[in-house]
């Protein structure tokens, strides 16, 4: 793979933006600091960086209830999130959306999704959008193992590949959705099987290993700018946190602490740290200093979100109209 | 000046906006061969891009206009009928009503869909579902009554940069009326008097406005003078135009072809007794015309039965004459 | 194949039946006796007969808004469905529900569908009942082109593999939806391939050869019985007539009358009466008294739903609640 | 009498339905788990067959259950929340609420569907629906305040015949209040009088009765006496009740979480004011309080000022109080 150092540096410096910023956040959390409940999106951080790092600033993603690294990896600003998470003024949504509704449309960043598969017909159509003006843009569409099984699955990428819409779905199957595993929602093993309904490319990775992610999804980014329609990408991953926010009630009864221990083994940001010391492409005081420069920016962020304005209570009569 | 039939109205409206704008364009199912009457034809001018036929898959196709419209592009949908709107209800309702709110006002999303109700097609096909669009916010709600306004108001939608849910009755395609040549557009929130009157006033909504003036006509004879309010839009709906006239003749009935249980009906009639000034002017009791609260049975005498009619109206005015 | 004489008479009776029922209501609509819309089975016979044929009478089946065949094929009775279509308080529904809506749940027939796709997930359900129960009891769901791309088709399809319902899914495939050809709205070639999507067989058969579709079905249903789950059965068929009523206006414009008479050729009803000629089951003169029997019926259902009373207007207020 | 919290009363409800009748069981994401709360625990009683874990897939499994109930069986849905019947919507509105009634009264459909609404969730958890199904006939819908109601408001919906919606208000799942050991149910369409006064009624829906009973009693301090009025269930509507009232005290407040337009409150004040005897016995302009109309947005001073409380109920009061 050609691809540039610099590029692999981002790669990675977003991978841990993306475990940084979710471990502040939970910390902000246990702190009583978050008026709402947050999903985390630690372990999963491959994928959303993987597939993002093939796209370009007007490429657009629409993203889901799990959202924060797709966010960060399509270019987000951890300030204007963190502040959004808070409910403040300042936040991305001004404090009206919380964390399932970030959005950054001057980044193509359509919107997070507190609709399990509610993204998937929206993804296509702003394919069709590209596509109906003739550029060469190509639309992302994130959505987890849960998502397969909407309707909205079939039928947006159904759409998709009549009409050869330049979109790209990624199934990030982190084996549950809340507390059902895959195998009592998806009744064959690999979601990217169900690509053959379609008569589109589906194909399998392994979402801890982002140079698998990245080479899938550039594959299928050449696909979709040459007008050869959508792909599906599943990439097969494990959340290290509770469905929602930090340890769940519910763990360990649905899935076992070494199930969940042999995972954290395949931490897709310590597996990818190593490969890029050992390419020589970071060396350790890079990632010391790549670790706290991150760092630094997330306590900008923390304190801006702490002492931005909360919206005034009126605020909420706008923004209803264009 | 030139009579033409309601659905042309409609069919004028979209090829106009479609010749200046072209990122207008139709899509729906069967809208190539024009089956619903209100795009045969166009596919000549404009091609089967923009005209542009779906598969069978509502919340598909609904949620890809909402997507193309998030990304810049300004579809209109065509649902062959408005019962269709429950297949793709979240699409309506979660995404496109809430985007541009909850993203704090990033979104813009000029989206028409439009259709009509069916009539002898039993209870499947027709139900009346403005009113349970008018519950939530973030969508506009137009029900036009004749040719005139169904032209002016369309071409208003379809240039608004906002969700636009646009009713056809059941019954109205074929009525002709006076569309003058040259281009117009209407306001969104502004009612028309459509008869004056001094003794009662009827509020109706799209056909019931032929009901109305029907009514109004009978009714002279026996000297009561019925004055006709036509909202034309729902949402906004223009509550000082019905209050006024309330308050001029002290009597109110309203008639709509829908539901009457929290249908549009019981809005109007709520947005005038709340208010002191209007409610003080109140002689009578206001009474409602709607549907029989049971859904549409097939057979004529007992769907016949079931639908308000002129007769409905003409005993609700004289029952609130005393 | 071990079918007794007695069923492969029985099965071209309901054909015939069927085909002659269909005609008589053209006709009928023709004399404007009939209140509402109509979708003809002609042509596509064999797949209700050959799927039914297959049944119980406990057996259940869903059916869609071109029901008429699966109707008669489940023993359906010809009087009270031609009284309904005529709106008449003796027919089926008591006159409310029309041709899309015709049910008898003392036969199974848990009713047509007005809604395209309605009927998937609700056949799932009625299987799922039958699996609660601990009964051998199947259920079969037609389903057409169009509706194999609605989301329920996913969601129905999934659901009965995890749970390995007893359900049976037929696709009808007659290649059009109302004007859409299959390739416009279904993205691979084949609906039965979908099967592999969730892990179940899909087999894609003649539909005008009964033979064809009686095994296929009856292997499903076996499978069914036996508690090993859905099949997806793919019937490749034809309407002989319009999407409604007779031939609609639209004939010409979507598919070329070559492609008909070409259809017509491989008319499933022909197809089987040559057979059991051959085989030596029917006579030329057996065939002459079915016919005979069959008209001798059919007069009497038109006669049944022409005298009968059309339902009080206020009749519309019942049966809404149980 | 023991205390019970509301929740609680929910589980118990359908426990004791469930060891009365073995067609009674449960379905929806996650109720094995129970992280809803209500179902928690109940698989070691009833197994997974009855406490089913669904595909997240509304539309399928409320579809299912539609079936499941069209067959013989006696589902009970839970919805998370009830935005996902938006998603389900079809089955709800145009499957289960028309079938009975189209089949010409051939069908049974004893099903329940349960969930409630989120708080803090932004905009798309967090939609009251009731007042969108009370606008189609054909659904029953339940809408308790105590766990006194629920439970014996639950026990009914799971014995009726019908579709019965049952909503959980936000809020109150930790609500304690007295409940019977001893089995006890609460018949439909039967308003509570939650507390006498002379002076003014509020009829107040679910949550917000709590808030009409802290008015009354802060606002007795005043001297104004506050008829607190439950109507329970929304449909059937106990409108006499309402009346009787309304009679005696001359002046009405409708308070209601849900959003104002075309709303359960809407409806309330239209069953007033039609009433001719009512009407003449009104004394103020009715005032309806409700959510202000925009979505509900994330952040909790906007969350808050656009959400109805106990102060604008007081406020509501001394208007019509004059
Ligand atoms: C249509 C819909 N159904 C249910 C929910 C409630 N819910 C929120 S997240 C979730 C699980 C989603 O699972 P998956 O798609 O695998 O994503 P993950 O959380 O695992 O990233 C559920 C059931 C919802 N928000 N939307
Ligand atoms: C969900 C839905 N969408 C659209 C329609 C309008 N409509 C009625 S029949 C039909 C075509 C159905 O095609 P198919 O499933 O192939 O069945 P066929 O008519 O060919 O037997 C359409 C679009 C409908 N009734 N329901
Ligand atoms: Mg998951
Ligand atoms: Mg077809």
């Amino acid at each position: 793979m050609a691809i540039g150092n610099e590029v692999l540096r981002d790669m990675y410096t977003k991978m841990l933006t993306i475990r940084h910023f979710e471990e502040r956040m939970l910390e902000q959390m246990m702190e009583g600091a978050l008026p709402g409940g947050v999903h985390t999106y630690i372990g999963e951080e491959a994928v959303g960086v993987g597939v993002c790092a093939n796209l370009r600033i007007e490429d657009r993603i629409t993203s889901t209830h799990r959202g924060h690294g797709h966010i960060i990896a399509k270019g987000g600003d951890v300030k204007r999130m963190m502040a959004e998470l808070f409910g403040k003024k300042t936040g991305y949504c001004k404090g009206k959306g919380g964390s399932m509704h970030i959005a950054d449309f001057s980044l193509g960043i359509l919107g997070a999704n507190g609709i399990v598969g509610g993204g998937l017909p929206t993804a296509a159509g702003s394919a069709l959008a590209s596509q109906l003006r003739g550029d060469d843009q190509v639309t992302v569409c994130f959505f987890g193992d849960g998502a397969a099984n909407q309707g909205t699955f079939h039928e947006a990428v159904n759409l998709a590949a009549l009409w050869r819409l330049p979109v790209i779905y990624v199934c990030e199957n982190n084996l549950y959705a809340v507390t059902t595993p895959a195998e009592k929602s998806i009744s064959i093993k690999d979601v990217a099987d169900r690509g053959a309904s379609y008569g589109i490319p589906g194909i399998a990775v392994d979402g801890q290993d982002i140079m698998a992610v990245y080479e899938a999804t550039a594959e299928a980014v050449k696909r979709a700018r040459a007008g050869d329609g959508p792909s599906l990408i599943e990439c097969k991953t494990y959340r290290f946190m509770g469905h929602m926010g930090g340890k769940e009630v519910f763990e360990g009864s649905y899935r076992t602490s070494e199930e969940v221990e042999e995972w954290k083994k395949r931490d897709p940001i310590v597996l990818f740290e190593a490969d890029l010391l050992k390419m020589g492409v970071l060396t350790k005081a890079d990632v010391d200093g790549i670790d706290k420069q991150i760092n630094a920016e997330l306590d900008d962020a923390v304190t801006f979100a702490k002492e931005s304005p909360l919206p005034d209570p009126e605020d909420a009569l706008e923004d209803l109209y264009a | 000046m030139r009579e033409i039939r309601f659905n042309r109205a409609i069919m004028e409206a979209m090829q106009e906006e479609m010749r200046r704008d072209e990122t207008v364009f139709i899509m729906g199912e069967d809208v190539e061969a024009g089956i619903m009457g209100k795009t045969f034809g166009m596919i000549d001018e404009f091609g089967p891009e923009r005209i542009r036929d779906t598969p069978l898959a509502e919340v598909g196709f609904v949620g890809a206009a909402v997507g193309a419209a998030a990304a810049g592009a300004r579809p209109i949908v065509e649902l062959m009928f408005w019962m269709l709107s429950y297949v793709a209800m979240d699409q309506i309702a979660n995404q496109a009503a809430k985007m541009r709110y909850m993203f704090g006002g990033q979104a813009k999303l000029p989206l028409v869909i439009r259709g009509s109700a069916a009539t002898g097609a039993a209870a499947q096909h027709s139900d009346s579902v403005h009113s349970i669009f008018m519950h939530i916010p973030g969508l506009k709600i137009v029900a036009p009554s004749t040719p005139y306004d169904a032209k002016g108001l369309l071409k208003t939608a379809i240039r608004d940069d906002n969700p636009v849910l646009y009713f056809e009755a059941s019954n109205l395609s074929a009525l002709r009326g006076p569309v003058p040549e040259e281009e117009y557009t209407l306001p969104f929130g502004v009612a028309d008097i459509k008869r004056e009157g001094t003794d009662v006033t009827v509020v109706a909504i799209s056909r019931m406005v032929h009901n109305a003036l029907a009514a109004a006509e009978a009714l002279a004879e026996d000297g009561i003078s019925v004055e006709v309010v036509d909202p034309r839009t729902l949402v906004p709906m223009d509550a000082e135009a019905i209050r006024s006239s309330v308050k001029k003749t002290g009597r109110l009935v309203v008639a709509d072809e829908a539901q009457p249980t929290c249908g549009a009906t019981a809005e109007i009639m709520a947005l005038v007794v709340e208010d002191e000034d209007t409610f003080d002017c109140l002689d009578a009791p206001i009474q409602r015309v709607a549907r029989k609260p049971v859904p549409v049975p097939f057979s004529p005498p007992m769907e016949r039965f079931m639908t308000p009619h002129t007769e409905d109206i003409k005993a609700a005015i004289r029952k609130v004459m005393g």
